[in-house]
């Protein structure tokens, strides 16, 4: 029990630093692409600090409360994440311990789809509170956006689900610790993933939902002070967790911590590199995209996997 | 620069996290609007200070007015100075803010930008070069360390002038005031 | 945003009315356009500028004829280089001044020279525009390149001040043509990174391919000079439909495209940036000794016989004309700049923006390489 | 091309007066009732882009002179010709007092935005004009500023000097 | 137009590992181009304070302030710039029109502050080591501001080729050497219209010539108005100060022309020869000056002397409507200026020219008329209401030397060529001196030489106890007369007039000079008594300077005149002397001896005559 109330603490502490990281990691990474130095690792941790102690004007509750729903969302969402670890009895991997993951036992992958799309509902509803036409053009963009990557992303974890035969993420881990990774056992739905990865993250050619030279950061528009804050640390859980869930499906987890936050460094650069060389797309080039190759190769990879069982 | 030292940190977070991140919102009022992207691309790089322009007045707290400010974007610049959450800094590019510049005898640009909204520093040249943008951010750590970038204080407290310079300006200006006459600063003098 | 929405109850379906700028990352410049919009498409669009009127005709009339000199390149701050040539060749018709042969050549290498600034500042808006930071970065870093090669011929890194009438306002520095070749070099040993990074990116083909297409005739009718006439199909330029300073005295082609839209602009762009380097390179060659000013007369006394005229030179976003009348006084009686920015940011973005989506307006008004505080002098 | 198109100028107008004060250079002077036709008739015959259109203030003569400066564009893609630098200064004359002239939309649809920059710098009106709303000002002036009588040295002065200092 | 591809956009990635190409402001930096336009550097040294800069400024950015600590003086005002970077464009016109090139822009760039009066600036030079140089903590980690400015860090400057003043005068039509030492003719040809329109059009009208002018004329009104083609308006401007154009406009010493901020780096703009345009170009002054004298009142001046203080007083006095009257011992108007500049200098025409114009106001001339002889001091005393004196210095000096009354006097040399029966002269002549008058008599003297002895050998030298740098003529004659033939020996002192058997002259014994003036600046010639030279010639003319006459006043009276410690007569503001209704002007009583001042001086006294006339009434 106590070790459960410890990973309940530990695991979202973990994703805030690791998120706020790799915040500061991105715009090194992208900097660097620029032939620049770009700024110092812990910039962001200046950032929310700055924007922690600026003046928050708000827009009435709803506003308020979009932005407190979207940052719960996401750290619950993490708690449903297993972030290394293994569940393989103690001495067949070195350096290994249980596996950390709070609430692994109930609800797995299907809890994680709802509440991956509770971040983006909640601050659709407090953006919205702000009656800025620019953060209404985002928010329709986002939920357009969301519908885009929600229909291959679906497919992904049905094949997955359909391949491992349960929707405990745990469990999946373990499976691929125990045979081959995921990006092996089920290679189509792990190049689709990857492909969604960017419009799942938010970022460049999907970032179209914050555009700051079309819509003036949309959604965003409005919030100030605190609550942009919130937002960044809850866009960065929200990076933690996308990524963390692919490493989790396709790249077998990770036996302890550390080897599991290597794994999320490397997807993310991974990712970083994509946003740093890409143009932003068009929201219908984006709906058409995501329902084109993504879904395309998840489908295949889905009746491969469903004939082959 | 201090800011890598732990103990300033410990002692004025607030202030340091102030001048450590200067989210800019620019205003290309004019033409000094031109050495801001050079300023923040990969020749300068301003990032390196953490200074990174923003979309929108609500995410940022360092307004550039960059050149010459014609009557119809000096509206706009009251605006969107008056969106900024505090505190907020100001900094004016160029000859024209301080005294009309060029356009010392255009019927269309303001001459004195600091009798509409309070300035922080000002950057002479025509335009300033990218060296005396970082400089003008130096000056403007340095008001910050002393707690004398105070515009946006001055502001509220003198807002009733402010508003007056405005409206004598523009007649109405479209919306009401930013702080209600009842304020303290307006009691003091009546 | 300034401004805020107000719904319109014109149709049954929302109409909201959008105001794109002044204060806009997007946005080129202090310009300001108002949209309606309904859904994601735009059913009328606006242009409204005037956010950098400065009256600059009426200020010149106030300002003797070499006073206007530092003031006139103020008008574009993009390329302040062929307003400068602009005035000097008005005041030199006016007035009957000679410009010695080797300050032509000068002239002609520093006007190529900002054209290849300016296009890659507008390369740099374009991409910065389309979201897309890493040929942005690259091409203003470049474009600094070029700025420090005025910087050290003219001694101003923006505001040039160096074309005046009579000639140019010193000769070149020593060892200053190396300069201009090395740097040059650098820049361009750079475009296959920009082609593969930029230019042939599927994804920014996708992006701008089909976006503001123009047709020829259309275009014609509308005013449309510079690329957005070049990327229909024509080859007018009027560097050679009238050629000035050295452009007759070397080969060189007009890049053209024929579609007509956004990616061909951008390409029309690219490739007149490579002219234009290749141009400086053989005007470097070619280009002769001797004198490089005639000197004006003293400016306290200078007075123009009257009369009136009209001058035009290509910059770097299409013709850009003045029409200016002398009344026999120490100052101009009436100045009138035709700028390229003045149709393609008024008329030809309002017609193109019609039924395009709200993605796009950036898109649209930077392919059509629209300099604000030239349309509003 | 210039002197056959100012004889065929001046025989289809009996109203216009045709002259070539310097070479490549055809100035005309129509009666302003005219204008669109004899902007129409040089646009077919060749004259296809309206580079500008101005206006000058002539006080001592009580009259605003509208000048329209047109150019050709490229007839064929192959070559460039003589004629492309020919430029004509159509112009018309116009009382200072209720200054009035048609609209030329219809023949040349870049006008628009000009026609509409006279309208607010001189105050020139244009009948026909779909939307004669201000384009750059943000305020009235009583003279219209680009006039020669408005001396905006004078209104500086006047306006901006008397602001005062914001009092700390 | 490759063909669009989604991977090629990855070679990008190859930048993550490379060096990035930013420069790390301020750990990094980039020095300003050498030409770069930062902000002002002033040479207070060089500065005069003429204020082109402030008037070429197309945004008024420049005033002209007072510096208490400069000394005005000809050519030098008190002012310097003072700029504000509240309306600087950094165009340098400043710099390519400022004369003496004083005002260059610097490389330094940046001043930052929250309080915009500190955008005021006066350059000015200051040598500053680096330590000094470091600005105050409010600068941050930087080094430069306004207030801290390194004088070698000099960036924009100025650039002969590239001025936006013309430093070459229009060359004026002169009559060859070869030529003109056959004749008498006038050496200058004067200006056509079109040549003094040009040259009037380099005028900058900075107005230093006005402040340097003895006379103050309105130079820049006037040259304006030759440059708009309206001499008659630059006849009218000119005689309000000045009523002797055709004279000055040909001998004036030209104090206006040194002063000149063109002629720092280039030539001074020709104020003399667009005065002497200006009065040849009008035929008639009277109608083009339209000037009305005022109505008579009845007073009578008397002048004695029609040189120029004389005639301009008479000018003056007539104008105010009182009577002059002046006598002259010449048969003709000019004083001086009628004897002594040679014929090819000023033609005895011209100074008809203004001297009639003086006497169709209504002023009476008396020529052939000695005060002293023909008519007595004393009864110009009583006759008249006032008098003025404007006599002048009519007596050459002598070397009194050993022998010296063997040598000619310049005066009589001059008065004879030129109004007289020229003298004969030898084939070897000796002019003692090396001012003005030396020049004209030298030059004088080669002509008649060539006049009277074509064919023959001769020769003409100057002697002249001053060496090149110090002599006293200016630079212009000591030109033209080499040109035309003339030897210097300058740093050489008459030491004795050596004779031949005869008696008749043979030659100059010299010695030379050691200094001419002793440590208090006064004159006071030393020489090497052991170094000796004689010069070989058969005439000898001093022209070492000359006196006045003042043996027309009685003794009795004389006692009560006051004179200076230069020994000038003694003159109150308005020109009155210390006898009573007595008043002087001239070269008795200013130290320039010349004709400018002798102006200033009548029109000092004229206005003196009037109030003591007006106050009598």
């Amino acid at each position: 029990m106590v070790t459960r109330i410890i990973h309940i603490v530990l695991s979202p502490l973990i994703a805030l630093v690791v998120a706020v990281f790799l915040l500061g990691l991105s715009r090194i990474v992208i900097a660097r692409i620029h032939r620049r130095y770009g700024p110092p690792i812990y910039q962001p941790i200046i950032d929310i600090i700055r924007l922690m102690n600026q003046q928050s004007i708000s827009h009435g509750t709803l506003f308020e409360l979009g932005v407190v729903l979207a940052l719960a969302g996401s750290i619950v969402t993490v708690l449903f994440i297993p972030l290394g670890g293994t569940n393989a009895p103690p001495g067949s991997y070195p350096l290994a311990h249980g596996l950390l993951c709070p609430l692994s036992s109930s609800g797995g992958l299907l809890v994680v789809i709802y509440l991956m799309l509770f971040g983006p509902v909640s601050i659709a509803l407090g953006a919205g509170a702000s009656e800025n036409p620019n953060a209404s053009i985002g928010v329709s963009r986002k939920m357009l956006l969301a519908l885009a990557y929600e229909v291959p992303f679906l497919l992904v974890i049905l094949a997955i689900m359909s391949h491992y035969g349960t929707i405990s993420i745990a469990e999946i881990v373990s499976r691929q610790q125990d045979s081959a990774w995921g990006v092996f056992s089920v290679p189509l739905s792990a190049v689709a993933a990857f492909l969604i990865l960017p419009a799942m993250l938010g970022i460049r050619p999907f970032d179209l939902v914050g555009a700051p030279q079309e819509i003036a950061s949309g959604p965003l528009a409005e919030y100030g002070g605190r609550y942009l804050a919130l937002l960044t640390i809850q866009n960065g859980i929200q990076v933690f967790v996308v990524i963390a869930l692919f490493v989790n499906l396709f790249l077998g987890g990770g036996v302890n911590v550390i080897t599991f936050l290597l794994k999320v460094f490397a997807v993310f650069l991974a990712a970083e590199l994509v946003s740093a060389v890409l143009p932003r797309v068009r929201i219908e080039n984006a709906l058409r995209f995501c329902w084109t190759w993504p879904t395309g190769l998840a489908l295949a990879q889905m009746i491969i996997t469903v004939v082959s069982r | 620069m201090d800011r890598n030292q732990l103990a300033k940190w410990l002692k004025s977070p607030v202030e340091m996290a102030n001048k450590y991140s200067l989210h800019a919102v620019y205003f290309c009022t004019g033409c000094g609007i031109i050495e801001i992207p050079p300023v923040i691309t990969a020749r300068w790089d301003a990032e390196r200070f953490g200074i990174k322009a923003v979309a929108t007045p609500r995410q940022g707290n360092l307004f550039m007015i960059t050149g010459y400010v014609s009557l119809k974007t000096l509206k706009a610049i009251i605006r969107t100075y008056e969106q900024m959450p505090d505190p907020k800094y100001t900094v004016a590019f160029g000859s024209c803010p301080i005294n009309g510049g060029m356009y010392w005898d255009s019927y269309n640009t303001i001459k004195h930008l600091d009798k509409y909204i309070p300035i922080d520093g000002w950057i002479a040249g025509c335009m300033p070069r990218p060296e005396a943008v970082f400089i003008g951010v130096t000056h403007l750590w340095t008001l910050i360390d002393k707690g004398k970038a105070d515009g946006y204080i001055r502001y509220s407290k003198n807002y009733a002038s402010y508003r007056r310079n405005q409206e004598m300006l523009f007649g109405d200006l479209g919306w009401p005031p930013l702080y209600p006459s009842e304020s303290p600063a307006e009691e003091a003098r009546a | 945003m300034i401004p805020g929405s107000q719904p319109t109850d014109t149709d049954s379906e929302r109409e909201l009315e959008l105001y794109f700028g002044p204060q806009h990352l997007g946005m080129v410049g202090n310009f300001s356009i108002t949209l309606k919009v309904r859904g994601d498409r735009i059913v009328e669009a606006t242009a409204n500028p005037g956010y950098l009127h400065r009256g600059f005709e009426k200020l010149m009339e106030y300002r003797t004829w070499m006073q206007n000199f530092p003031l006139v390149c103020r008008v574009n701050v993009v390329e302040p280089d062929s307003m400068e040539m602009i005035y000097a060749m008005g005041v030199e018709k006016l007035a009957g001044l000679e410009v010695p042969e080797r300050a032509q050549y000068i002239r002609s290498i520093y006007l190529e020279l900002a054209r290849v600034g300016s296009h890659l500042f507008g390369l740099w808006a374009y991409s910065n525009m389309l979201g897309f930071d890493t040929p942005a970065q690259w091409a203003m870093y470049h474009r600094d390149l070029v700025l420090d090669l005025f910087e050290e011929l003219t001694g101003g890194r923006v505001y040039h001040i160096y074309l005046w009438p009579g000639g140019v306002r010193r000769d070149f520095p020593e060892g200053f043509k190396d300069r201009i070749v090395e740097t040059l070099h650098s820049i361009g040993g750079c475009v296959p990174d920009y082609d593969s990074t930029f230019f042939n990116n599927r994804l920014f083909h996708q992006r701008a391919h089909g976006i503001a297409k123009i047709s020829q005739e259309r275009a014609k009718a509308l005013g449309a000079t510079g690329q957005v006439l070049r990327a229909t199909g024509m080859r007018y330029d009027i560097r050679k439909v009238e050629p000035y300073a050295a452009y007759d005295q070397v080969d060189w082609e007009v890049p053209t495209r024929e579609e007509g839209d956004a990616y061909s602009r951008i390409w029309v762009i690219r490739d007149e940036m490579i002219e234009s380097v290749h141009m400086i390179f053989k005007l470097l060659d070619a280009m002769p000794g001797g004198e490089v000013y005639n000197r004006v007369p003293n400016p306290f006394k200078w007075e123009i016989p009257p009369g009136e005229t009209y001058v035009r030179c290509e910059s770097s976003r299409g013709e850009l004309g003045l029409y200016m009348v002398s009344d026999g006084g120490d100052k101009p009686y009436r100045v009138h700049f035709r700028t390229p920015s003045y149709p393609h940011g008024l008329t030809i973005l309002e017609e193109l923006l019609k039924g395009a989506s709200i993605a796009d307006v950036g898109n649209t008004m930077i392919s059509l390489y629209i300099v604000a505080p030239e349309i509003d002098r | 091309m210039i002197s056959s198109l100012k004889s065929s100028l001046e025989s289809t107008f009996k109203d216009v007066a045709v002259g070539e004060p310097e070479a490549g250079r055809l100035s005309v002077l129509a009666p302003k009732d005219s204008l669109p036709v004899v902007l129409r008739y040089l646009k077919e015959n060749g004259l296809d882009h309206l580079a500008l259109l101005s206006c000058v203030d002539w006080p001592e003569r009580g009259k605003f002179e509208v000048v329209y400066v047109l150019s050709c564009y490229m007839p064929s893609n192959t070559d460039y010709a003589s004629e492309q630098r020919l430029h004509v200064f159509v112009k018309a004359e116009i009382p200072r007092e209720h200054p009035a002239l048609q609209s030329v939309i219809d023949v040349f649809e870049n006008a628009e935005p000009y026609e509409r920059e006279i309208h607010e710098l001189f105050g020139v009106h244009f009948a026909g004009h779909p939307r004669l709303i201000p384009l750059f000002l943000e305020r009235e002036y009583e003279i219209p500023p680009f006039r020669k009588d408005f001396d905006t040295r004078q209104y500086v002065a006047e306006t901006f000097d008397p602001i005062p200092p914001v009092d700390e | 137009m490759g063909k669009p591809s989604i991977l090629s956009a990855f070679k990008a990635v190859k930048f993550l590992f490379q060096k990035p190409v930013t420069l790390r402001y301020p750990f990094e930096q980039k020095e300003p181009a050498p030409r770069y336009r930062g902000f002002h550097l002033n040479d207070w040294d060089k500065c005069t304070g003429c204020g082109n800069c402030a008037d070429i400024c197309p945004n008024e950015a420049i005033t002209m302030v007072e510096a208490p600590e400069v000394e005005p003086k000809p050519g030098e005002k008190n002012e310097r710039p003072q700029l504000d970077y509240g309306r600087c464009c950094f165009c340098g016109l400043c710099v390519d029109i400022c004369p003496p090139g004083s005002l260059r822009l610097s490389r330094d760039y940046f001043h930052i502050h929250f309080d915009t009066n500190t955008f005021v600036f006066l350059p000015k030079d200051e040598a500053k080591d680096e330590e000094t140089f470091l600005p105050p903590e409010e600068y941050s980690i930087l080094q430069a501001s306004l207030t801290h400015r390194r004088k070698d860090y000099e960036g924009f400057s100025s650039h002969p080729d590239f001025t936006l003043f013309e430093p070459e005068r229009v060359p004026m039509p002169q009559v060859s050497p070869e030529e003109r030492r056959l004749s008498f003719v006038e050496q200058v040809l004067g200006y056509s219209r079109e040549e003094a329109r040009r040259e009037a059009a380099r005028c900058l009208e900075c107005k230093l010539c006005e402040d340097a002018c003895p006379a103050h004329l309105k130079i820049s009104d006037y040259i304006r108005a030759i440059y708009e083609d309206r001499p008659d308006e630059a006849l009218r401007k000119i005689f309000e100060d000045n009523p002797i154009p055709a004279i000055c406009g040909r001998i004036c010493m030209r104090h206006c022309e040194t002063a000149c901020s063109l002629s720092i780096r280039g030539e001074p703009l020709a104020i003399r020869w667009l005065k002497r345009y200006t009065s040849d170009s009008i035929v008639d002054y009277r109608e083009a000056l339209e000037l009305q004298p005022a109505p008579t009142t009845g007073k009578t001046v008397a002048v004695v002397g029609a040189g120029p203080s004389g005639l301009s007083v008479a000018h003056f006095l007539a104008l105010k409507g009182h009577k002059a009257v002046v006598y002259d011992a010449l048969p003709g108007g000019g004083g001086m200026m009628r004897i002594g500049p040679p014929a090819y200098r000023l033609p005895v025409e011209s100074i008809d020219k203004d001297v009639a114009y003086t006497a169709s106001l209504g002023v009476e001339f008396r020529f052939n008329t000695k005060v002293g002889t023909d008519v007595l001091f004393e009864d110009l005393l009583n006759d008249y209401d006032a008098v003025y004196l404007g006599i002048g210095t009519t007596s050459s000096r002598s070397t009194r030397v050993k022998n010296a009354e063997k040598c000619h006097l310049a005066l009589d040399f001059l008065q004879r060529n030129k109004i007289g029966r020229p003298v004969e002269v030898g084939k070897h002549i000796i002019v003692i001196g090396g001012g003005n008058v030396a020049m004209d008599v030298a030059r004088e003297a080669l002509r008649l030489q060539h006049i009277q002895r074509p064919g023959q050998e001769t020769k003409t030298m100057t002697v002249s106890l001053e060496d090149w740098d110090e002599m006293p003529a200016t630079e212009d004659e000591i030109e033209e007369a080499k040109e035309e033939g003339v030897e210097f020996n300058p740093a050489w002192g008459p030491k004795e007039v050596v004779l031949d058997d005869s008696g008749e002259v043979k030659g100059l014994a010299c010695k030379k000079v050691k200094s001419v003036f002793d440590e208090a600046g006064r004159f006071s010639p030393s020489f090497y008594e052991d170094q000796v030279m004689l010069l070989e010639g058969d005439m000898i003319i001093e022209a070492i300077g000359q006196g006045p006459d003042f043996s027309f006043i009685p003794d009795a009276m004389m006692e009560n005149v006051e004179f200076t410690e230069r020994r000038k007569v003694k003159v109150d503001e308005d020109g009155r002397t210390t006898l009573p209704k007595v008043f002087a002007g001239g070269d008795i009583v200013n130290v320039n001896l010349d004709a400018v001042t002798a102006i200033a001086d009548a029109k000092v006294a004229a206005e003196g005559i009037d109030r003591l006339l007006s106050s009598e009434s």
